[in-house]
């Protein structure tokens, strides 16, 4: 269930709290652009955010410092496996 | 020809409408002798070799799109079938479906990039065939091109001729027809830099035959409809082999990647219209790339795999992460997906 | 893909893999509730790489596949009426109804059936069509149903009077419950659905690690995702924990996103729902509310469901459960196949009959 | 093949349900062996002498009428365009536009009628393709064949080379089928014995090239769309001499005529699919007639006319009292009248 | 056929066409009146085999070329409306209006358009069609009209609501005078209409043999009905008379039917009327009276007949009267073609401008 | 105007003073059948009979025996021209 890509946000319009305002951002991937709608998104993003867009709706801005650390804490573990791997080799 | 410039049921009666729209718009731009001749059939002189007859219809909608139009598949879909059993284009049919009602203007645009797509392969077109029907009967414009192909002596190209070993090449990047045309249809509005690869192989399937030494170019097969996963199906299934692909070796471009992220769709099971797989004995696979990556339309070529002996019949990709997976034939027409 | 290609990484894949299998102590079974997280195991080959002692028993995860053949019906009787098109999510395109046929079906006789990528584009289709009623196929679970909130919403602040929504809307928990409620069911963890908890927040599954002292760890979908996911949850398994934890945490809170939530309260309230394989799970669905009733085909149109005449024999439950094996079944392979599915796990592609089938023959 | 038992899009996909449609209608009745290798192209043994290659597509509606049916006409008429060349049929392509809905048990009853025509004919389909398009687009099915055929050393059979004095010989009744398919149409409705001449010409013609000396047949057409009106036209227009036929040598069947009358329509513009014009050396005639009343597709042939100088493209036709009018070729589709 | 093949014999033929050279003691120009005599003597090769004493002259017989421009735009603009679907004679499709645009093209453009055969087939399509209005395209003379009538009354004998007939019925005698009214058109005989006097009998042309001292022979149509008038023609000529003669008594009496006109008058009253090339000649149309004004496409469409702008320079009525030829018309070969006609005598694939423009390329 | 041709009744539908009842004929000509309309026909026809039908509707039934005393009188005078002719000839 659930299919959702992370895309990046270039244009915003709209505002947060006026529904009945087209709450609509211009998302892009790769080059690929669309438009989506910002009405159950958890965060109003800023430009250069990353959204998780669900069927056409964002559902989620990815905190990029939350996303990094993702990645950081993956590597981590990665690496410390390697490094043990190779002591493992070594000895 | 009419004053609302749009084809009226006249045009396919065979009669005076139907000479008009031959001259002022078919022979105008395709013109060669034996096209002009509109005798019941063309007749060519004969050349060495075997014969190739293929046939294909296409029903694209929308009909112009970033990277060609309907015409442009028509001309290179019928050369690259016949290219694909090692033939030599010799010439085309064109069997034109027009809807009352389509505009005049837009038939002469499909009519002109067929006349282009023609010469620049050099395969003209000899024989046509045009009928009108009703409004609401047929979709603006269907096209059937058939060909023909001399397969010179010595030259033996089919699935069932592919060896256990054989190095599998693609000519370049998967998906970029098939997602093209999904993100132009209503109800999917995509943006961005993707196009048709509506192209003609015959060049690029020449220079293997003359430059890879005889007999080791063993199998061909464009990757259309159903996508190089169904193609590479098929091949097994022919071969009686299994066939062995690496994920991280198939050229898909970040931009067709993306978009069917977005779709929850597969790039191996969309369409290519200018593209080709190639199975090579492997001593020649480099070469082959090579060669491949020399022509225009294979410049993103790749290695991709090869068959092997196991399940006959079977496709296993390995994938990035270094597992494996079993790639069957499409299912069904791909629909953009939510889970 | 940006966000997509790193945790796809190979090189971050394999060293994961080995810490997986170096946090592996003891067998054990986890449930992986979500449908995607199905789809990208088997896309990614990682059911090939996994050790040996995780078993991965696939949920009901797929809102698709677990649409009801009663459902189903409905969703073709109204295909049938007049001035009435069909506004639906491409998956749901070949699931059969009870007489094994699909919209598939109905657009070869005429019914008018269109695919939209998100529900507001079936607002397009209202405007375009004003003469019919477009009535889109709310199918989904917590992550698409606001979307589906929101459209209705839009509807109404545009006065678009054609609109309506056919709501098969169901919520994750119950059925889980329900499935872990039978003792015979042996499983030690959960990998929660990531896009489910970006709307209803990792805390959601506290209750199921405290009740069932189950390992409940909330997963990305990539590789790299599932496998922190599987870590985490082996290292729970090995130390003997049961507690919740969140390796998707880009796009997962603790808490629910509530804009996202009142979306949903405010057009939806809880209901009964029927689920292919399951039956009628109580509270398990969203049905529209009094307010939005103009807005719901099945008052709309006035559409009874069938009592749920699941094919009878279909071991999906069972299935589900991991207490049964697909050729157990008496339709397998007869009545039910992948071009003929019946039950969820054969319409599923991915589903544990449709690959055993698959691989099988 | 589906629970509905009708075409769905998912038989145009390429993928599962398209293979399960070849093998369980296309190859079931169509077998051999060069169509069941189902390669992105056929290949044959060529054969010495020119090729000849045509195409038609096939739009008609009913799809099923009197004396024959879509694929009746789609086998015969491909047949009959190359053998106008004194080609002899080697073999056809099939492609097949299926409207999404359309009868399974309606697609199975064309493919045995295409399957029993091409055996009787001993011209084998051997390459195919299949489209389906959403309900609406298209009309039930549409059909291109393609074919391929051998003109041997020797034979040159053209309109050009028709010459002064050349009689004319008509091989049957006209209007046959142009009225069969009037009166089904919606709107018109008239019962009667009318049955379409669908029909191959291959073996008359293959008659007329062996028993006749080398180079006396000098122009074959088949008067289908446009009839033999058109056809006169293109024959005078391309020889560059001038036609006098005989209205009352004509053949017309009674019940057509009275049809015929009834809505004000003229037998020499309706469509043939059973029958050609034969341009032969007066001192062949004779025989030529003979030989063709000795098959059975050209029992009534007869002797219609003759080529003379005169104004270059004129065709003028003597009529039942002994006056003349000049034929022009079809204007426009023909309607039923009042006036 | 019978009654027909008996007439077209030249064994019958031969010796009527040495009868008529006989008979013909000088020159005289003949009007046939009707388009159907024109395509028949067309057909059968008549004019080359007549004495060159006898001139025929095409009169302006042939309703549908006589169908003018404003006409054709008012059954365009109807062909546009929503659930308006147009049902005619398939003569009519390719008449063109004041812009060159005819019914075909209206198809093209996705205009309903149904060409039948009798007006009677129209009523099945209001069957077939309940959410659309048919509007039958009421053409004709005489013997059209009367059947067009006996629609109209089954369609109300039946409760059929959504069917209407646009009226441009026109009535013969009209024309006639308003050609014969012109002292420079020099003719001595008429060919009067065949299958128009079935309904009017022959009595009816005795005031223009009286007035106009014209001989005025009914004259059936096939070949030898032709000559046979013609004949009686030249004898009455020679014989210096001018009186009405029956040469096609199998199939018109000198009384009327009166069944048919009963029918005609039940339905319609005269009205002027517009004519391609002529004109409007007052009272020379029907209208559909009052009481079947719900069958009155004119009235139940709110049609408007813009006013007659027939093409500038279209010399029809001259070359109707035979003092122009072809070539003196501006239009001719110009704008004026075959594939593009302008006026009547170009729309009629027989029409004198046709025939010219066909036989002199 | 007004094409219009014989057609043999075979078959009759109807009362010639009833017009809410169908009045139609079954005609044939050289085999081929049509249903027709005689509502405004002028005679009402006996089997065998005639009738000349125009866009549907028969509009005159045609008299057989003045169709043959037709065909009669133009035999005579053409037999006329014959003989005349034949005594042209031999003088
Ligand atoms: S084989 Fe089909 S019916 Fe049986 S359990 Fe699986 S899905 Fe259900
Ligand atoms: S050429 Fe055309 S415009 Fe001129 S008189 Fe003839 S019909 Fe009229
Ligand atoms: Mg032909
Ligand atoms: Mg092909
Ligand atoms: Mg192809
Ligand atoms: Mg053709
Ligand atoms: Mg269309
Ligand atoms: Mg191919
Ligand atoms: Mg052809
Ligand atoms: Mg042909
Ligand atoms: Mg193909
Ligand atoms: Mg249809």
């Amino acid at each position: 269930m659930c299919l959702a890509v992370p895309m990046k946000v270039i244009e915003i319009q709209g505002d947060p709290d006026d529904f009945l305002s087209g709450q609509i951002a211009l998302v892009d991937a790769d080059g690929i652009r669309k438009e989506t709608r910002l009405d159950i998104v958890d965060r109003w993003p800023d430009l250069g955010d990353y959204l998780i867009i669900h069927a056409g709706f964002a559902i989620h801005t990815l905190d990029p410092q939350e996303a990094e650390t993702n990645i950081r804490l993956m590597r981590e573990m990665a690496e410390k496996v390697e490094a043990a791997e190779a002591v493992e080799q070594r000895t | 020809m009419n004053p609302g410039n749009t084809i009226l049921l006249d045009h396919g009666s065979g009669g005076i409408a139907s000479q008009e729209l031959i001259s002022q718009i078919f022979l105008k731009h395709l013109d060669n002798s034996i096209l002009a001749s509109l005798e019941d059939s063309a007749v060519m002189e004969n050349h060495p070799g075997k014969i190739a007859f293929s046939t294909d219809s296409y029903v694209v909608d929308p009909i112009f799109f970033p990277g060609g139009n309907i015409g442009t598949l028509a001309v290179h879909g019928t050369i690259n079938d016949l290219t694909m059993r090692g033939a030599r284009p010799l010439c085309l049919s064109l069997g034109l479906i027009l809807e009352e009602g389509f505009k005049l203007d837009d038939l002469e645009r499909v009519i002109v990039s067929i006349a282009e797509c023609a010469k620049s392969a050099d395969v003209p077109i000899v024989t046509g065939d045009t009928k009108v029907v009703p409004r609401g009967k047929c979709d603006k414009i269907f096209i059937n091109t058939s060909g023909i192909g001399i397969v010179e002596d010595g030259v033996n190209v089919s699935s069932t001729m592919a060896q256990e070993g054989d190095l599998i090449l693609l000519s370049g990047s998967m998906g970029d027809h098939g997602i093209t045309i999904m993100t132009r249809r209503a109800g999917i509005s995509l943006d961005g830099n993707l196009a048709s690869d509506s192209a003609a192989l015959n060049e690029l399937v020449a220079l293997l035959l003359d430059k890879l030494p005889s007999g080791s170019l063993h199998t061909l097969r464009d990757p259309t409809r159903g996508g190089v996963a169904t193609s590479l199906n098929e091949i097994a299934a022919a071969a009686g082999l299994a066939v062995e692909i690496d994920d991280q070796a198939i050229p898909v471009k970040p931009e067709v990647r993306a978009a069917c992220e977005i779709m929850g769709l597969d790039p191996l099971y969309l369409a290519n219209e200018g593209k080709c797989l190639a199975l090579v004995a492997p001593e020649q696979a480099a070469k082959a790339l090579q060669l491949m990556r020399s022509t225009a339309v294979g410049t993103d070529a790749a290695i991709i795999g090869s068959l092997k002996a196991g399940k006959a019949g079977q496709v296993v990709l390995r994938t990035a992460i270094g597992g494996s997976r079993i790639i069957t034939p499409l299912h069904g027409e791909p629909l953009p997906r939510i889970c | 893909m940006k966000y997509l290609d790193e945790f796809r990484d190979q090189t971050l894949a394999e060293p994961l893999l080995k810490e997986l299998r170096r946090s592996v102590t003891k067998p054990f079974r986890v449930m992986e509730v979500c449908g995607t997280h199905t789809m990208s195991i088997f896309r990614s080959g990682l059911r090939t790489l996994l050790p040996e002692e995780i078993e991965l028993i696939s949920g009901p995860g797929c809102p698709v596949c677990v649409t009801s053949a009663s459902h189903i019906d409905a969703i073709l009787a109204m295909a049938e009426l007049q001035n009435t098109r069909i506004a639906l999510f491409g998956d749901l395109f070949r699931v059969p109804g009870s007489n094994g046929l699909s919209l598939a079906n109905a657009s070869s006789q005429g019914a008018k059936v269109d695919i939209v990528y998100s529900p507001m584009d079936s607002l397009n289709l209202a405007r375009k069509y004003p003469e019919e009623l477009i009535v889109f196929l709310g199918v989904g679970f917590e992550t698409t149903t606001p979307g589906i909130a929101a459209t209705i919403l839009a509807a109404k602040n545009s006065a678009l009077d054609n609109f309506a929504v056919f709501s098969t809307h169901k919520t994750m928990p119950p059925p889980l419950l329900a499935l872990l409620d039978d003792p015979e069911l042996q499983i030690d963890g959960l990998l929660c659905p990531g896009h489910v908890s970006s709307i209803i927040g990792a805390g959601a599954y506290q209750p199921l690690a405290d009740t069932y002292k189950l390992a409940c760890v909330v997963g990305g979908f990539e590789p790299a995702d599932i496998l922190q996911a599987l870590i985490l949850m082996a290292r729970q398994i090995a130390n003997g924990e049961a507690r919740v934890e969140n390796a998707y945490t880009r796009a997962v809170r603790w808490e629910e996103n509530s804009r996202a939530q009142q979306m949903v309260r405010a057009i939806f309230k809880t209901a009964d729902m029927e689920w292919r394989g399951l039956g009628v799970i109580p509270e398990s669905g969203l049905a529209i509310r009094e307010e939005y009733s103009h807005y719901d085909a099945e008052r709309r149109l006035n559409i009874k469901l069938t009592p749920a005449t699941e094919p009878k024999g279909c071991r999906c439950g069972e299935i589900l459960k991991g207490k049964e094996v697909p050729s157990q079944c008496p339709l397998y392979g007869k009545r039910c196949t992948p071009g003929n599915p019946v039950g969820p796990c054969m319409v599923s592609s991915e589903g544990t009959c449709a690959a055993f089938f698959k691989y099988t023959q």
